[in-house]
């Protein structure tokens, strides 16, 4: 018997609910980072189990896309956290609020 | 019909002047002013033209021209003139070269200067003019920066706190008005499916009482602020008084009418329901004003602030004498218009003069000047008699119309209303007795009195003030067949006033 | 044996070039001896030319989509196109004069731009959600670096902040996206359309879904409540990056926004054009009202960019080609007025130094005449004073949310323009009203001046005879179902 | 000559004109050019008014009423008015009045006036008020009357602060202009209901053509009529808006005696008088005038018994003549009151000039504790001086008599019993506070120091002319009931019913007589030369009742109280209103915006996690929005 497809989304959903609440609880840029890459990976989960749903490969090949997305944000992402750590020595975000008001 | 496209040449020519003070990099200021009077005089000259061609008796619009402008947006150059806007449009053309000429002695960025003054005129005029209703917004809405410019740059000492204000509170009055008349013309896109401005498509549109009603009043706050009705007047003292005298002249003697004029034109002519629905608590406010102003008039220590408050008192009248929907009040109310232009206008001016010798707007610090510069203080005088009504100059003309057509509407608010002419008296005469007379203060004892120059600036107004005083019928009988017009159109909408019933008994009466 | 799918590549011609452009532009960056700057602008300047030339060859082209439905050509791609490459123009003379005046050069922001360029030409074609996001994704990273090009303390938090709420709001996008799918069974923006009008489509998931979009969307728009990054990053990006992106992201997201309310969601527009309403309200108030109290004229600025995005979304609750024009001719407008006003701050505030406080603008009106001029026009355009573009564009704009019935709507949009005229005009009296004060840092060269007069003209001009386009924007507002 | 009635009013308005604007050149120097010039121009235009008048006389009694029309003037609605002039009995008379003992005033004002600094200006002020009085009473509609009435408040304006350096004088001015306007407004009110009724301002549409009377409902005339009555009371200084006349008397005497004395302040009498048909309708409104007359007769009387400066005695004694002039008119005897108006006009000019003459012999002293005596110094102007307080105190056979007692006498017959004994209360009182005034002034021993040299002679030529009206003219029109004034009336005012009531006329010109006499012989037993100390000590021996009669009650402290305290407060305290609660709103609206936005560094603190929590707040809202939806 098939395991009905409101598990996956449940499951998506909390999971993306976790990265998201990461997202807020740390102040370390790169946990945050980590949290948002949950968060993507939720969402694939997302499409994998609709694209079973509608027994088609849309879903399964836009899954695919979202992982490199998810692969040359982490480039720039990463990029840019090195640069701000070069400057102030900290990846603490919420130091970094020079710009406010 | 005539040949010549008056209205729209009386709207552009002003314009004229803006690419020689532009572009003409070595211009002096001198020059400057010269193509600034020029123009305004040449407008003037236009404007006559204009008032030559007007057709006397009819009540219609007239020297109609349209053409479509932005079809895709329903935007058309809709101009047109008649009773209402025509002596408006000449008196606006008339005070500028005057309000131009007393700005002589401004020195800093006098290009700047000129030009906005005459962007300032094309727009007023193209204000009074435009028959359709973006048009109209335009131009009220284009009025803004060059008033808003002319008091901040060339203004006295709180010019930018008194500018923003006006700037801010106008534009909050025509935020309503702007809705209106969008919402306006998508119901004519949807009763006569294409999208339109045009006044006289839009007055036939079957809108529901409500409907009617809330618009009324988002048009009516759009213009209440510029009159200014009571309690939306308090922008008024501020402008008018870090203004320089162009400012105050042309806002107390031009730039208020477009309150009532819209009033008149828009209003009335599009919600006669409403209009009658609403009359009675709008005279109300208007009594209110009158009286209101007056008082606090009277407790002004700065001559500006002072004649700021008797024009919040005079313009209630002109709105009282609009929704009074009697035939007389409403050809007082815009000969009034025009007089209250002439008079508050020519106070400004003469004050304006004094201000240039003295730099002091307080009436404690001057007192007995009249004895170093008569002339002037007769200029100021007659001023003053003017704007107190005095039978034989302008003022009285308008007043007396108003109340008289008022009463015949509603005895108690004309009896109330007619306490303001006593009140006016006292604040004028209470000022002038402290700033001109008693005691000369030693320090002004070596005043100039009037030059040629100033006195050749007055004289023009005083005529204009007699003329109209002595004999107002040119005036009146090329608005009566419109304000008439419109006051039987009104009468449809509601109870026709006793004023009317007595002008049938004695229609044949020559 | 299956047919191999056809690819009409001459049909995204434009997203092609740029991108094609931003490569050679890379490798250039990378191995030129000489770090010249001149070749690199002309070349991408070039390069945008030929991007919007071949657009316009796209113009007279039968609406439709190509490569398996991914990419759809329409006048309305073509239109953004167009608008897009002329704000790329003026973003990389800007760039080239902001890092002309300082030592250390940095030719890779040309490359960037072009990829920044390409992705929004891709939005504005995009005919699938997939392209949708990943065109997003494109110009965001590009855009990320952007910001953090010149390396100083303000630009890298300000790039830090950007990305990662950036991650964050297309995660978003990406979720969004992936309840469409669950609901409609596909991607394709015509595909959701039509499944939602029949009944094989899931409406509950597809509002989800559209919402989610819309919050991803709504990021880059900057539409309360997601705009908090918007004033931190454009006040610390370089001021060419900020007037480029300012103008051009939105340009870009909105064609998109087009697209996803009116064709793939239209079904829904009932249900989607109350929220909108509201995003467009609290947008237009939250952002006027934030400005006030603003020192600093480039966070000024962000702020009111907050409200003209919810201004431009008050034409999406009326799905029609009024609303699709009035929304087209409001970008426009405000392009080129947002474009004009940073690149006057940039000359202002000294280039590399970011001078951007009040008191610089302080008496500008002597100093500097010119420049304080044309921010004038740019300022009354952006509050909506007549004869500007920014008055016709409200005009439509309004008339638009009316002809939909939203009067109430307009109403908070009228008054957050009073609040607007405040904080606006507040510049221009500093600059006309008052005395001099401090040094004088501005770049008085005459090119630019001359440059950001195009605008300037081209502003009032539309204020005048905003006829002269609004009929291609109608024509443009016709979307292919 | 009476086609040509406009000049009557052109003349003095042009000389205005022409003085007021070249006058200075040719009265620089000795020569007062000005001033002759302006004479000239007031003889000219009474030469035009006796033509009018010879002319008049020679047409039947039927057809003595003549109307020039000059110009339209105002149209608007129903409103027409064309500018008319009425050439009638009552207008002409008016006129030859103002023009006439104008001349004569402006002749005495030339010397009066030769150390002035700006004579030009106060002449072109005088002309012009001449040409405004004209226009009042030679109109042939309210509006063109109003017209002449609030010019000739104008001109009172002006010539009472014609010495606008003087505060008092300032000040006086302009409560004399404000005063006046409170009437002015009623009698607007008044047309504003003559308009609605009749839709039309013409006399002979409101008041009907002679012998018809206008059709109109009771209440709508005692309506229009009361309002008239305020316009009137206002003018001619009655009770309750006599508080402006005393402080007049700041300005220069020619003023006073032409304006607040023969001319102006009988306007009120001539608009009663010549409206007085709606007046009859309402016999309200009738009554109404008479008790504001006695009232004033009496009050005017007896405040003038108690003021030491000789003009302000002299002002409240105007007010009790007009007193006797509203009285008059209330009873119904219109002719007899425009009797008493002209003779009033010139014993009250003559008066004031004689004081004026004290005045200007002894620089500007006029408080008769500090006089006194002046007999021997000024022995013209005494003579001149008694002979106006005959002719005011009625004796026979000087035109007082012919008038006060006229009234009395019919009065009497047509059995209005109060009228009659009230009227000759009042007529003792005339009679002893004019007489007081001589005694106090130009007998007993001189209180004043250096020597009071006495007026030049074109200063005594037009007081002596004056006198010789003051005394004669009773004799020479004979201002009787019957007398030959009365009949040249009749055609406008129609003929007097003298009722046959009360005892023969013998008897009550002998009552009146012996009251004269005892108004007299009461002054002389107190202010007789032996009695100096005692009357000049009187304020501290009875400071309660020389209070009361100086101050005339206290009726202008109370106003000043009210308007000046009362008034004040109110408005400085809508004032303050203003400026903190309807300014202070719109500024508020301001002041929060500016609040709300200076909140933003609260919430936008810089730090990205919060920035990530508003988002997620947008979006879970959004979400719960499609919950909702769904």
């Amino acid at each position: 018997m098939r395991t009905p497809i409101a598990y996956f989304l449940v499951l998506s959903a909390v999971l993306f609910a976790l990265g998201s609440a990461g997202v807020l609880m740390r102040p370390n840029a790169l946990r945050i980072f980590m949290g948002v890459e949950l968060q993507l990976n939720a969402v694939n989960l997302t499409l994998v189990a609709f694209s079973r749903m509608h027994l088609e490969l849309d879903g399964q090949i836009l899954a695919f896309f979202s992982m490199v997305v998810a692969a040359a944000e982490v480039v720039v992402g990463l990029a840019i956290i090195v640069a701000v750590f070069r400057r102030t020595s900290t990846v603490d975000v919420d130091r970094a609020s020079v710009l406010r008001g | 019909m005539d040949a010549m496209p008056w209205l729209t040449l009386v709207i552009v020519v002003p314009l004229v002047g803006l690419p020689v003070l532009a572009l003409w990099r070595p211009i002096t200021d001198d020059a400057a002013r010269w193509v600034g009077m020029a123009a305004t005089l040449t407008t003037f000259v236009v404007s006559i033209g204009m008032l030559a061609a007007f057709e006397t008796g009819q009540a219609g619009l007239q020297m109609v021209s349209k053409h479509a402008w932005v079809e895709s947006v329903g935007l058309s150059w809709f101009v047109g003139v008649d009773g209402f806007s025509i002596w408006l449009v000449v008196v606006t053309t008339f005070m500028f070269p005057i309000a131009i000429a007393a700005s002589w002695k401004v020195e800093h960025q006098v290009r700047r200067f000129m030009a906005m003054s005459l962007f300032l005129e094309s727009v007023i005029i193209g204000a009074f003019l435009s028959l359709d209703l973006l048009l109209f917004f335009l131009f009220f809405e284009a009025l803004l920066f060059p008033t808003y410019y002319i008091i901040g740059v060339w203004g006295s000492k709180r010019r930018i706190y008194a500018a923003t204000k006006f700037l801010l509170y106008t534009m909050f009055g025509s935020a309503f008005l702007l809705v209106g008349i969008i919402y306006l013309s998508v119901q004519a896109g949807n009763q006569l499916g294409s999208i339109t401005f045009d006044l006289t498509v839009l007055e036939r549109l079957q809108l529901s009482a409500g409907q009617g009603r809330w618009l009324f009043l988002a048009f009516f706050i759009g213009f209440a602020v510029k009159v200014p009705v009571w309690p939306l007047h308090t922008w008024l003292p501020d402008a008018h008084t870090e203004a320089p005298t162009m400012g105050s002249v042309v806002l107390a003697a031009i730039l208020l009418k477009t309150g009532p004029y819209g009033m008149l034109r828009f209003n009335l002519d599009l919600f006669p329901e409403a209009s009658r629905y609403f009359g009675d608590s709008i005279m109300v406010l208007a009594v209110i004003g009158i009286i209101y102003g007056a008082i606090v008039a009277m407790m002004q220590t700065d001559i500006k602030r002072l004649i700021a408050y008797s024009s919040v008192s005079h313009m209630g009248l002109i709105v009282l004498g609009i929704f009074a929907f009697s035939a007389e009040s409403m050809d007082g109310a815009v000969i009034q218009m025009v007089n209250h232009g002439l008079s508050t206008g020519m106070l400004f001016l003469v004050f304006g003069m004094l201000y240039e010798r003295t730099h002091t707007r307080e009436i404690a610090e001057l007192g007995g000047i009249v004895q170093v510069t008569p002339w002037l203080a007769g200029a100021y005088v007659v001023a003053m008699l003017s704007s107190i009504g005095l039978p034989g100059l302008n003022n009285f003309v308008g007043e007396f119309l108003v109340l008289l057509g008022t009463f015949s509407i509603d005895r108690a608010l004309a009896s109330i209303a007619i306490v303001g002419v006593i009140l006016s008296a006292v604040y004028m005469l209470w000022s002038y007795q402290r700033a001109f007379q008693g005691p000369l203060e030693p320090r002004w004892s070596s005043l100039r009195d009037l030059s040629w120059r100033e006195g050749a600036l007055v004289a023009p107004i005083v005529v204009a003030m007699l003329w109209i005083g002595l004999h107002p019928a040119p005036v009146l009988e090329r608005l009566r067949p419109t304000a008439e017009q419109v006051v039987v159109r009104l009468d449809r909408f509601g109870p026709a006033g006793i004023g009317v019933e007595a002008s049938d008994t004695t229609g044949e009466a020559p | 044996m299956i047919d191999p799918p056809r690819v009409e590549l001459w049909a995204i011609l434009p997203v092609l070039i740029l991108f094609g452009g931003a490569l050679v532009s890379l490798l250039g960056a990378a191995f030129a001896r000489r770090s010249e700057q001149a070749p690199f602008a002309l070349f991408t300047l070039a390069a945008i030319a030929a991007a919007a030339a071949s657009a316009l060859w796209l113009w007279d082209r039968e609406p439709t989509t190509v490569l398996q439905g991914m990419a759809s050509v329409d006048r309305l791609a073509v239109v953004g196109t167009l608008v897009l490459c002329g704000i790329g123009a003026y973003g990389t003379y800007l760039g080239f004069h902001y890092f002309e005046r300082d030592e250390h050069r940095r030719n890779e922001l040309y490359a960037l731009l072009l990829f920044a360029l390409g992705g929004m030409a891709l939005l504005v074609a995009a005919a699938d959600l997939i392209v949708v996001f990943l065109a997003v994704e494109v110009l965001s990273l590009a855009l990320y670096v952007l910001t953090a090009l010149t390396f100083r303390r303000g630009p890298t938090e300000a790039a830090m902040k950007y990305f990662l709420l950036g991650a964050f709001a297309s995660a978003f996008l990406l979720y969004g996206v992936a309840m469409s799918y669950g609901a409609a069974g596909t991607t394709s923006i015509q595909g959701l359309a039509r499944a939602l009008v029949g009944t094989t489509g899931n409406q509950a998931l597809a509002l989800v879904g559209a919402l989610l979009l819309v919050v991803g969307l709504g990021f880059k728009l900057s539409l309360v409540p997601f705009h908090m990054w918007t004033p931190d990053v454009y006040q610390g990006a370089p001021s060419p990056v900020t007037a480029f992106m300012s103008a051009a992201t939105k340009v870009a997201v909105f064609v998109a926004m087009m697209r996803v309310l009116f064709v793939a969601f239209g079904p829904l527009q009932w249900d989607l054009a109350p929220a909108v309403a509201v995003l467009s309200a609290v947008s237009m108030v939250i952002g006027s009202v934030l400005a006030i109290a603003q020192r600093d004229v480039k966070r000024m600025l962000a702020y009111s960019s907050v409200s003209q995005a919810g201004f431009t979304l008050a034409a999406f609750v009326s799905p029609n080609r009024a609303g699709i024009a009035a929304a087209l001719f409001y970008l426009i407008a405000y392009s080129a007025a947002v474009i004009g006003a940073f690149g006057v701050v940039m000359l202002i505030s000294g280039g590399i130094q970011e001078q951007t406080g009040f008191d610089r603008f302080r008496g500008l009106a002597r100093r500097r005449p010119v420049l304080a001029g044309l921010l004038t026009i740019f300022l009354l355009s952006l509050a909506g004073i007549p004869p500007t573009a920014g008055f016709a564009a409200k005009v439509l704009v309004f008339g638009a949310a009316v002809n939909a019935g939203y009067w109430p709507l307009v109403l908070i949009g009228a008054l957050a323009t009073v609040v607007g005229a405040f904080f606006y005009l507040r510049v221009v009296a500093m600059m006309t009203m008052q005395e001099p004060q401090g040094d004088d840092i501005s770049d008085a060269s005459p090119l630019p001046q001359l440059v950001l007069a195009v605008p300037a003209v081209s502003v009032v001009v539309l204020g005048i005879v905003p006829g002269v386009i609004v009929p291609l924007l109608q024509e443009a507002g016709v979307l292919t179902w | 000559m009476i086609d040509l009635i406009g000049l009557v009013i052109a003349i003095p308005l042009v000389a205005a004109g022409v003085n007021m604007l070249a006058g200075k050149r040719w009265s620089r120097g000795a020569g007062q050019g000005a001033g002759w010039f302006a004479t000239g121009a007031m003889a000219a235009s009474f030469v035009v008014a006796l033509g009018a008048l010879l002319q008049l006389l020679s047409l039947p009694a039927t057809e003595r009423t003549q109307v020039v029309t000059v110009a339209e003037w105002i149209r608007a609605g129903a409103t027409s008015v064309s500018l008319d002039l009425r050439v009638d009995p009552l207008s002409i008379t008016m006129a030859l009045v103002v023009t006439g003992v104008g001349s004569l005033i402006h002749l005495y004002a030339i010397g009066y006036m030769e150390h002035d600094a700006r004579p030009w200006r106060f002449f072109g002020y005088m002309n012009l008020f001449c040409a405004f009085m004209l226009a009042l009473v030679l109109a042939n509609d309210f509006l063109l009357l109003y017209l002449g009435w609030e010019g000739v408040g104008l001109c009172s304006y002006l010539l009472i602060g014609f010495w606008s350096d003087r505060p008092k004088a300032a000040r006086a001015a302009k409560k004399a202009f404000i005063t006046t306007r409170v009437g002015d407004v009623l009698l607007m009110l008044g047309l504003f209901v003559m308009f609605m009724h009749f839709g039309s301002f013409e006399f002979d549409t409101v008041l009907g053509r002679e012998g018809s009377l206008p059709e109109i409902a009771t209440g709508t005339a005692t309506a229009i009529s009361l309002l008239l009555l305020g316009g009137a009371v206002g003018k001619s200084a009655q009770l309750p808006l006599h508080v402006w006349l005393p402080d007049a008397m700041a300005g220069p005497t020619p003023v006073s005696a032409l304006i607040h004395a023969a001319t102006m302040v009988t306007a009120g009498v001539y608009l009663v008088v010549r409206s007085h048909t709606l007046f009859e309708i309402s016999e309200v409104a009738l009554t109404a005038v008479a008790i504001v007359g006695l009232s004033g007769a009496l009050y005017g009387g007896l405040a003038s018994i108690g003021q030491y400066d000789m003009k302000r005695a002299l002002a409240y004694s105007t007010m009790s003549q007009l007193g006797f002039m509203f009285l008059a008119a209330g009873l119904g005897f219109y002719p007899i009151a425009i009797s008493l108006l002209v003779a009033h006009a010139f014993y009250k000019a003559l008066l004031f000039l004689a004081s004026g003459n004290v005045m200007h012999g002894l620089h500007d002293e006029i408080d008769v504790r500090r006089l006194g005596g002046l007999r021997a110094d000024m022995p013209w102007t005494a003579a001149l001086f008694a002979a106006g307080a005959l002719s005011l105190s009625g004796l026979p056979p000087f035109s007082g008599f012919f008038t006060k007692d006229a009234i009395l006498e019919v009065a009497s017959h047509d059995g209005v019993v109060w009228a009659y004994v009230l009227g000759s209360l009042g007529a003792l009182i005339s009679a002893w506070y004019i007489a007081r005034l001589f005694f106090q002034a130009f007998m007993g021993r001189r209180r004043y120091e250096g020597h009071a040299h006495e007026a030049s002679s074109t200063m005594r030529a037009p007081l002596v002319v004056l006198a010789a009206g003051g005394l004669f003219a009773g004799i020479v029109l004979a201002f009787t009931p019957e007398g030959r004034l009365a009949t040249f009336l009749e055609p406008v005012l129609g003929p007097i019913e003298e009722g046959h009531a009360g005892p023969s006329t013998a008897v009550l010109i002998a009552i009146s007589v012996a009251v004269i006499f005892a108004g007299i012989a009461i002054a002389w037993r107190l202010y007789r030369p032996a009695n100096e100390d005692r009357w000049i000590s009187f304020p501290e021996r009875e400071p309660g009742m020389s209070g009361a009669l100086g101050r005339a009650f206290y009726v202008d402290d109370l106003y000043g109280w009210v308007v000046g305290t009362v008034g004040l407060r109110g408005a400085a305290a809508l004032t303050r209103f203003d400026r903190t609660v309807i300014d202070g709103a719109v500024n508020g609206v301001g002041r929060l915006a500016t609040w709300a936005s200076g909140l933003a560094p609260v919430w936008q603190s810089g730090k990205a996690r919060r920035y990530a929590l508003s988002f997620l707040g947008g979006g879970a809202a959004l979400l719960l929005y499609a919950v909702v939806r769904i």
